[in-house]
């Protein structure tokens, strides 16, 4: 099948890598840009700001603090773009992935559970209250929306008969995901938001505990913690746009300009959106996400395993 | 290289897993640290099944649901195991075995 | 070389402010934030996040000895400026920038290689200079402050202080009387009480009924959202205030605000807008920055979009179920201090809102003492304890009915 | 019979392998608690490495997956229940360290001794063309039975793990005939109840 080759296969591997690693970066500056705007209010001008932002911390000190536990700490820092541009690795672009496992999907998955470990040493290392408070936040945000984030990945994997993205790429060729898969694709972006440690979930990095997990990073440290989450709220926009938005599919314009313009569209409405709510309380989302999220969840895997059954989708 | 050279490693290094986690699990004090021997020795059983899969009988599932199994039972070992930490520890501030001796019947 | 000293001074042309504001010029403070606002310059959120270090009036003894603290702690390229009175203040800007851009290089060098030679021995750091002021003064800033006895961090500017506690917890949570009945060998943990200098935590039951570790920590006096200059030593437990006392550092100084020339508009949305920088809502505390200064114009056309902006902000904020939903329920105070003070945060900030809006409605009182404040923190977790605190007028004056010994 | 796997793919198993060993005694060697839990999380990452290796690609992810959560959540119970989780205080807390390091090295050597002297059964069969369709095929046919007991297990973990790590039950939320309008809890939800 030519459609599941992969990008690795078909253009190489190191070509095919960098294209990856400058689809992460692009992906980075976009959603730090457009927050920027957003936050700000100062229009155009604030796109060049992360690249700013980003030569200042290149250029700034790394300090440490009292008694930190260097080893761990560094990890979790590295770990954190690292895993956000391996979890882009499974992201179609331009119609193709970098590799492709059968279980595309569980890989993505994995990478967003390993930046648990990594968030969670992020806040250990430095031996800070704020930055723990920070970690122990993530954590309990994390168990909490693991599980729906699971079940709105199984609807999509059962709608499409396979875990691998070009498979749901292609069963997407009648009608997007989005439309049997509302709820799905909803509790998606909010797992985005939330595994990003972003907007209405940020409470890890809140204003609350002085920045929380990233109070304690300068230097380049915080460039690659900020620059993770950045790719990795951008790298599941991008997967949003192929699991549920038909990916590059669309009239007039070739593949990869369509899913470029859904990519750009679902940034900036997640953003937009997301700044126009504070910062949810970790105490008040993680009841509802056990006790509400996780029953619609199941029921949306439920409403799409019915709807396969009775020859909704073409398999 | 042989096949079965490769095998032998492997399972050499899943036992290295299974008898460092023996060690440990027999000679740690506190609960926690019991448990993580123990999923070390479950580790090694990942280890081997999936070698075992690969070089013996690929054409079945049964070393894959070895695996699984194994996988479970280490959820289920740290659910619970965690699960009598804290009830012990609620119970009496006592969060190593030696300390709950007094348990026995 | 001269490519890489523009890209530096390009790169630093938008720094990242730490405001630090002493008792008496919350004038001064709202004009600085109006001109950081109208720049984009961003506010720190830490002194890791810190470029400028910005100091407003003049800081008392104690306060002074916290600044040191959080200068410390401030990573190269970093720039301080004292500022006394707004008159020159884009002039003092500028030069910032240009001080920050050209911050000699071998200063920067040599800033750099103790934090990294710090990342492989967490002790042999201490030699080198630009650790040495993070440490060091930690604990000078200690003794200065004459509270020493209480925790071990002083008031290290953000508690770095009370966290070295923190992760060796529980050397207690082993208590002699057990270990002398397991009676085995092998338990090497209790010679002396401290690592680096810091002591160890102890443990205490937590609101579940588990004996979890307690840390001492100190938080204050310098935050975002934050009443500067305020100090909550608390007790610990995860994210959970155990037991909380408020104070304020200098408290002899009451520098407060001059009375009679109060705009109760401006200052519910200057209260506003640090309750919604700690609530988490950074647009919306921006906004309500900017209408809070448009009405201190002279103007008559800024002052009526001033206006207008100011019932918008509080509009929308009044409104926002998100903003009710995740603070509800949260810092209820009966209190002797009649209706305007009590209710829950959600209540204070919704009156906050009416005032904020240009109603004829009565500002929520300040609370009589700072222990009234503190009964609430306790039993808390860390993010509900800093929304409360955000919630209420302290003012240093008030906070003088309650005597400092009381604190003990 | 010679494998299929390429000299590089042997070379990183066995990288990986000695890696997962190392990890494993890491365990049981270092003085942080966090770093002990961490040791953990690279050994059963280096194991999930040869699972891929091996082409099992689900059950590699799943590993890494699974475990790194269970690892993080064991992280925060180190630090809850033990004592120096950092590890700036050198201690240890064994009992009987030789009786174990004995019975974890016979045990090493008795399975030594098995897999060097045991004739494997190599055979020439088939690889499945993919090893999840396999897995995900047998699990709801063949193999169906384990998944539902495993689900059971799994759920009887659930049940059984909350009742004894809570302390509170319905009669300490709603009060002693349980008439309570509203759950008496330490910290109030999100839902409007």
């Amino acid at each position: 099948m030519p459609e599941t080759e992969t990008a690795a296969a078909a253009w190489g591997v190191v070509p095919s890598a960098l294209l990856v690693m400058g689809a992460a970066l692009g992906l980075g500056w976009l959603v730090a840009a457009v927050d920027r705007v957003v936050l700000t209010g100062a229009g155009a001008p604030a796109v060049l700001e992360p690249v700013r932002s980003s030569v200042r911390l290149l250029t700034e000190q790394r300090r440490t603090t009292l008694a930190p536990d260097p080893l761990l700490w560094r990890l979790g820092i590295a770990a954190v773009p690292v895993l956000a541009v391996l979890s882009l690795a499974v992201v179609p672009i331009g119609g193709r992935t970098l590799w492709s496992t059968s279980v595309d999907l569980v890989w993505f998955n994995a990478m967003e559970a390993l930046l648990w470990a990594a968030v969670w040493l992020v806040g250990w290392g430095p031996n800070a209250v704020h930055a723990l408070t920070g970690g122990y936040r993530f954590l309990a945000q994390g168990l909490a929306y693991e599980l729906p984030l699971m079940f709105s990945l199984i609807a999509v994997g059962v709608g499409a008969g396979s875990l691998r993205t070009a498979d749901i790429l292609s069963a997407q060729a009648g009608l997007w995901f989005v439309v049997s898969m509302p709820v799905a694709f909803v509790v998606f972006l909010a797992s985005a938001a939330a595994f990003a440690f972003w907007g209405p979930f940020g409470a890890p990095t809140g204003a609350d505990i002085a920045g929380g997990v990233t109070s304690e990073l300068s230097g380049v440290d915080r460039l690659l913690v900020e620059a993770g989450r950045a790719i990795f709220l951008g790298a599941t926009a991008a997967m949003a746009v192929a699991l549920f938005l038909g990916g590059g599919s669309g009239p007039w314009l070739p593949g990869p300009v369509w899913q470029l313009l859904k990519t750009v569209a679902v940034v900036v409405a997640l953003v937009w959106a997301g700044r126009r709510l504070p910062v949810l309380r970790p105490d008040r989302v993680v009841e509802v996400a056990w006790t509400v999220l996780v029953p619609v969840t199941l029921v949306q895997a439920l409403v799409v395993a019915v709807l396969l059954l009775s020859g909704f989708y073409a398999v | 290289m042989t096949a079965e050279l490769v095998l032998q490693i492997v399972l050499t290094v899943a036992a290295g897993l299974i008898g460092v986690g023996l060690f440990g699990a027999l000679s740690q004090q506190s609960i926690v640290m019991v448990m993580m021997g123990l999923e070390l020795v479950l580790n090694g059983v990942l280890l081997a099944g999936g070698a075992a899969w690969y070089f013996l009988a690929p054409e079945l599932p049964d070393a894959q649901m070895l695996v699984v199994v194994a996988l479970v039972v280490m959820a289920v070992e740290m659910a619970m195991g965690f699960a009598v930490t804290v009830a012990i520890y609620r119970a009496r501030q006592v969060d190593m075995v030696d300390m709950a001796t007094d348990l026995r019947g | 070389m001269d490519l890489s000293r523009r890209l530096r001074a390009w790169a630093l042309a938008r720094p990242r402010v730490l405001i630090v504001d002493a008792p008496g010029t919350v004038e001064l403070r709202r004009a600085v934030e109006a001109e950081l606002d109208r720049r984009g310059w961003p506010l720190a959120m830490s002194p890791a996040d810190t470029d400028v270090l910005l100091v407003l009036g003049l800081p008392g003894p104690e306060l002074a000895a916290a600044i040191d603290v959080l200068w410390s702690q401030i990573a190269q390229p970093r720039h301080r400026v004292d500022l006394r009175a707004a008159t020159d203040l884009h002039h003092r800007l500028e030069e910032t920038v240009r001080a920050l851009g050209a911050a000699a290089p071998e200063e920067h060098v040599d800033g750099a290689v103790p934090a990294r030679a710090g990342a492989g021995h967490p002790a042999g750091g201490m030699d080198h200079s630009g650790h040495e002021g993070m440490d060091h003064s930690g604990h000078e800033g200690m003794d200065h402050s004459g509270m020493a006895g209480m925790d071990h961090s002083g008031m290290a500017g953000m508690d770095h202080s009370g966290m070295a506690g923190m992760d060796h917890s529980g050397m207690a949570g082993m208590d002699h009387a057990a270990m002398g009945g397991g009676g085995h060998a092998g338990h090497h943990m209790h010679h002396g009480g401290d690592v680096a200098g810091l002591p160890m935590a102890e443990t205490a039951p937590d609101r579940d009924g588990l004996a979890l570790d307690v840390l001492r920590v100190a938080i204050g006096p310098v935050l975002p959202g934050w009443p500067t200059g305020l100090l909550l030593r608390a007790d610990l437990q995860g994210d959970v205030l155990t037991s909380a006392r408020l104070s304020w550092v200098d408290a002899t100084d009451d520098r407060g605000s001059p009375p009679g020339k109060v705009h109760p508009q401006r200052a519910a949305l200057d209260q506003l807008a640090s309750l919604l920088l700690v609530a988490g809502w950074p647009t919306a505390a921006r906004d309500a920055r900017c209408a809070r200064d448009g009405l201190a114009s002279t103007d008559r056309s800024e002052l009526a979009t001033a206006r207008r902006r100011a019932e918008r902000v509080a509009r929308r904020v009044r409104r926002s179920r998100a903003l009710a939903w995740t603070v509800r329920g949260a810092g209820h105070l009966h209190s002797s201090l009649g209706r305007t003070a009590g209710g829950d945060v959600l209540d204070r900030v919704r009156r906050w809102c009416d005032v904020a809006s240009g109603g004829d409605v009565e500002a929520p009182a300040s609370p009589t003492s700072l222990d009234e404040v503190a009964a609430v923190l306790e039993g808390t977790e860390l993010g509900t304890a800093r929304l409360i605190v955000a919630s209420v007028a302290l003012d240093r004056s008030a906070a003088r009915t309650a005597p400092e010994e009381a604190r003990a | 019979m010679l494998t299929d796997l390429s000299g590089w793919t042997v070379a990183a198993v066995v990288v990986l392998g000695v890696l997962s060993v190392a990890g494993g005694i890491a365990v049981f060697v270092v003085d942080s608690m966090a770093r002990a839990t961490f040791a953990l999380l690279a050994s059963f990452l280096a194991v999930a490495g040869v699972l891929l290796a091996f082409d099992l690609v689900y059950l590699a992810v799943v590993t890494a997956l699974m475990m790194t959560i269970e690892m993080a959540i064991m992280a925060v119970f180190m630090i809850m229940f033990m004592m120096n989780p950092a590890g700036l205080m050198p201690m240890t807390m064994v009992h009987n360290a030789r009786g174990s390091a004995v019975t974890g090295a016979v045990t090493f050597v008795v399975l030594v001794v098995g897999i060097w002297t045991v004739d494997w059964p190599i055979g020439r069969t088939e690889r499945p063309e993919d090893s999840t369709r396999q897995l995900g095929e047998a699990i709801m046919g063949s193999h169906m039975l384990v998944m539902l007991v495993i689900g059971i297990g799994l759920f009887a973990t659930i049940l059984a793990g909350t009742v004894l790590a809570t302390a509170r039950g319905r009669y300490d939320r709603f009060g002693a005939d349980l008439a309570a309008k509203r759950p008496d809890d330490p910290i109030p939800g999100g839902l409007p109840r």
